[in-house]
């Protein structure tokens, strides 16, 4: 605002009391053409004045102050939504039609055909590498039971994993319900081909990518299993 | 601030009435203080009271004998250097002695302080035990020096005498 | 910084609570006390005066009462629905797991209310999956938990979300003990029989019955003790409460203080002023005692001193608790910690006043 | 009615222990046992310790067991003294603190011993 009024103030013609009083202050009318006037005014004050420089002069404008102008912005083509937009736009969310317990049991046959190709599981194979092969196994489709928490209500819940996120499982249990269930102070255990794998969930709080490529090492940050 | 904190228990050696001194070390009267705790607190005292045991500062002139230990422990030796009867003279006898408790200060400035103060006030007594004139104006001499720089009221009176 | 030179030799805490009152007081809580102290394992009646029990006493002391063992029982057995229905429903049960140390192990206990109050490590209740309190006594740490499973409650029948909960939680779980048992039917003075054919079949079940001892002192120096003043009074002329139960404490561990031996050895003697008495008579007995049973005995010495069959100027009541016990008094909750004192004296006087010593330890909530 | 709640420290202790020497037949007066004690108090909280009172209230010989009572503030010491202790007269020995209560009536039954029978 400060601005467009100093514009104005530049613009404007001389005040009334100063226009009044013209021939008291000796000021004239230009009797020649406005750029002869301006050309001769720089030649008589510029020192070493070229012409090539009058060349530029007339290109572009010669402003007395500085407008400020905004640059157009040209927007950004967008390809990827993110969390923040994903979680608004319910992306993670299973709708509740979808919450069947019958609707998952083919992703859980698959995610049996998919440990039992992982882990290579014959009668004579190395515990501690399957130990390893399972901890970056995907646990997606396996059916898990909480066998012990430090909450007792999560204790018992049985039901086959939809979503792993950083702290939590996405179960859903037979009778049809989604249940969310915190991997820390629990220990869930899985069991395929005759075996039962125990997962200690302090141990386990991180999405399920870092997961495959993280190290895991021996002495850990939390060292005990206990809860 | 967290550190040890820790108490300075200034005592005078007393060994009857004889004016000869002594070579007592530092070693000498840490070794006498830890025996005497043992014999009354047993292993359980000698447990509390070596961490920070130390003698920080023996004047075999004057006889005074400065230990430290920690703060928690004050009481358990205050109450043990009393019970010293004994230190041996380093020729495989015992010199019976006994340590009067004097000062308790937590720092060490603070009973490098009390100290002088102390000798200052301790000094005109010798005058007293001087027999010779020789000696005793020597002694004058030394009371004077000792107490010009800080004049203070009941120097002059003593000097006197 | 962690190396510090203080050493804390300060003794664990205890309590002793002193009451005076009268049994005809409305207010006098002697009933509640002896009923709502479930589970008892000695008890003990000594008669200052008589060479023998007086008679109602005696005739208490001599009924048989028996109590059961069950060996190796599943903890789902409790929650058996016939179980529940023909015994819990129907009389006052007492059960307690034995041979289990509260600090160490898992501790169950049915009440006669009807309560299954489970004592369980932290391991056992992250996997048992009920809902239940931390212990009161180690908050910061929490090692213990106190699970309560109302059996008598409507809603708790097979098929319901809860006792399937429980069913489960006990099944997964595997947990079993050595059992003590005693069941009084309501209404009926008929045996715990049907209790014990109940388990027979698949369980080591044992029949026992408490074992009865009697004790005579002869030439026995009493205690002086002023039935209206517990505090010490100004002149000497009676004992205060405390050195009383210090010295009944004594004569029942047999300990001869009529003279004290030198001073090197000890220097405890029978508090004055002292009366010397010719004879005295301790009965004791132990087992799995019903509080049903120490209400009888109180009244029978009531009833003796009434009606003149005693020359005592008191008698003396104490009865001990199981100190493994998860709960001393109704369900104030109880822990071991040093000795797992949990034990009440009654002194009856004659004209009907009582005092009530109750001592627990450390791990134990004022009663 | 009234009543006394005395909370806090009892004043006196009561410790139920028992003497185990290596040499199962050794015998033991009261005054060696008291002994016993002493030196154990002495070595482990010198004289200071060995100065505390200690009433010897009831002595088997035969199984070398006895009811100590100290005061309270004492217990602790005497309780540490005993198990510290591992020789006397180069003898190995060692002390069984079987119960601790504040309450001399604790002791007149023991529920952890009790029914061992049906064993």
């Amino acid at each position: 605002m400060e601005g467009d009024q100093n514009q104005d103030l530049l613009y404007q013609p001389l005040p009334q009391h100063i226009s009044e009083e013209k021939e008291k202050l000796g000021l004239k009318e230009l009797d020649c053409p406005k750029d002869k006037f301006v050309e001769s005014f720089l030649e008589r004050h510029i020192q070493n004045f070229k012409p090539s420089e009058k060349k530029d002069l007339k290109k572009s404008y010669l402003l007395l102050d500085l407008p400020y102008r905004q640059k157009p912005t040209v927007a950004k083509k967008k390809t990827t939504l993110n969390s923040r937009e994903k979680r608004e736009k319910k992306v993670y969310d299973i709708p509740p039609e979808h919450q069947k317990y019958s609707l998952y049991v083919p992703l859980h046959k698959l995610w049996l055909q998919y440990i039992k190709d992982h882990l290579q599981l014959t009668p004579t194979s190395n515990l501690t590498l399957l130990q390893k092969k399972m901890l970056k196994a995907d646990v997606h489709g396996a059916l898990v039971t909480v066998c012990k928490s430090r909450c007792p209500a999560y204790v018992g819940l049985t039901g086959i994993i939809l979503q792993e996120t950083k702290n939590v499982f996405k179960i859903i249990t037979k009778d049809d319900k989604l249940k969310t269930v915190p991997k820390a102070n629990s220990v869930f255990s899985v069991e395929f081909e005759g075996l039962r794998a125990k997962i200690y969930g302090n141990h386990f709080c991180m999405r399920s990518a870092r997961r495959a490529s993280k190290k895991f090492k021996m002495p850990m940050k939390n060292p005990t299993i206990d809860l | 601030m967290v550190r040890f904190k820790h108490r300075y228990v200034l005592a005078e050696l007393i060994f009857g009435k004889d004016l000869l001194i002594y070579n007592i070390t530092q070693r000498v009267v840490y070794a006498a203080v830890r025996d005497i705790i043992e014999q009354l607190h047993g292993r359980y005292g000698i447990g509390l009271i070596t961490p920070g045991l130390s003698v920080k500062y023996i004047n075999e002139y004057t006889r005074m004998v400065m230990v430290r230990c920690r703060r928690e422990n004050l009481k358990l030796l205050t109450s043990a250097i009393p019970f010293i009867k004994h230190l041996p003279d380093g020729k495989g006898g015992q010199l019976p002695c006994f340590l009067r408790t004097l000062h308790v200060g937590g720092s060490i400035r603070a009973c490098q302080k009390w100290l002088v103060q102390h000798n200052r006030q301790v000094l005109p007594t010798l005058l007293l035990r001087c027999t010779s004139k020789e000696e005793k104006s020597r002694m004058r001499k030394s009371i004077f020096n000792s107490t010009l720089v800080k004049e203070e009221p009941w120097n002059e009176g003593k000097d006197d005498t | 910084m962690s190396l510090t030179l203080k050493v804390d030799l300060s003794p664990p805490r205890s309590k002793l609570v002193i009451e005076k009152s009268s049994f005809d007081d409305e207010k006098s809580r002697h009933r509640k006390n002896v009923e709502e102290h479930y589970f008892n394992h000695k008890m003990e009646l000594f008669i200052p005066g008589c060479a023998e029990l007086p008679p109602s006493a005696q005739a208490v002391f001599d009924m048989s009462d028996d109590f059961y063992i069950i060996k190796d029982l599943p903890l789902t057995e409790l929650i058996n629905k016939d179980f529940i229905e023909n015994f819990v429903k129907k009389g006052s049960l007492y059960m307690l797991s034995h041979n289990t140390h509260i600090d160490k192990h898992n501790v169950y206990a049915v009440l006669p209310t009807g309560k299954l109050i489970l004592s369980v490590h932290k391991d056992t209740y992250e996997e048992l999956g009920l809902v239940g309190q931390p212990s009161q006594f180690n908050r910061k740490v929490k090692r213990k938990f106190v699970v309560e499973v109302d059996l008598t409650q409507d809603i708790f029948v097979p098929g319901k979300k809860n006792y399937e909960r429980v069913k489960k939680g006990f099944q997964r779980t595997e947990l079993k003990a050595d059992f003590l048992l005693s069941w009084k039917p309501r209404g009926t003075r008929q045996s715990a029989g049907p209790v014990l054919s109940h388990f027979e079949d698949s369980y080591r079940c044992d029949r026992r019955s408490q074992v009865q001892q009697t004790n005579k002192h002869t030439e026995l120096l009493l205690p002086v003790v002023n039935s209206s003043e517990l505090e010490e009074s100004d002149d000497g002329e009676w004992c205060t409460a405390r050195e009383w139960y210090e010295w009944l404490g004594a004569v029942s561990c047999g300990i001869n203080c009529n003279e004290a031996p030198e001073h090197y050895i000890s220097r405890y003697s029978c508090p004055k002023p002292n009366k010397l008495t010719a004879t005295a008579v301790r009965r004791s007995m132990t087992g799995f005692i019903a509080p049903g049973r120490v209400w009888a005995v109180l009244e029978a010495v009531r009833s003796d001193m009434r009606d003149n069959q005693c020359p005592s100027p008191w008698a003396a009541l104490t009865v001990h608790g199981f100190a493994d016990s998860p709960v001393s008094w109704a369900r104030r909750e109880h822990g071991f910690h040093h000795g797992g004192e949990n034990l009440y004296t009654l002194l009856i006087f004659r004209d009907s006043t009582y005092w009530l010593f109750q001592a627990v330890g450390t791990n134990d909530i004022c009663p | 009615m009234k009543r006394i709640v005395s909370k806090g420290d009892a004043p006196y202790y009561y410790l139920k222990v028992l003497l185990e020497f290596e040499d199962k037949t050794m015998a033991v007066d009261v005054l060696t046992f008291r002994t016993v004690i002493m030196k154990a108090m002495m070595s482990m909280y010198g004289e200071v310790g060995a100065a505390v009172q200690i009433d010897i209230l009831k002595y088997e010989d035969k199984t070398i067991s006895a009811i100590l009572r100290v005061a309270g503030s004492n217990m602790v010491k005497l309780w540490g003294a005993l198990t510290m202790l591992s020789y006397y007269d180069e003898k190995p020995c060692a002390f069984r603190v079987h119960q601790v209560s504040p309450f001399l009536m604790a002791f007149a039954a023991s529920s952890r011993q009790l029914l061992l029978h049906t064993e």
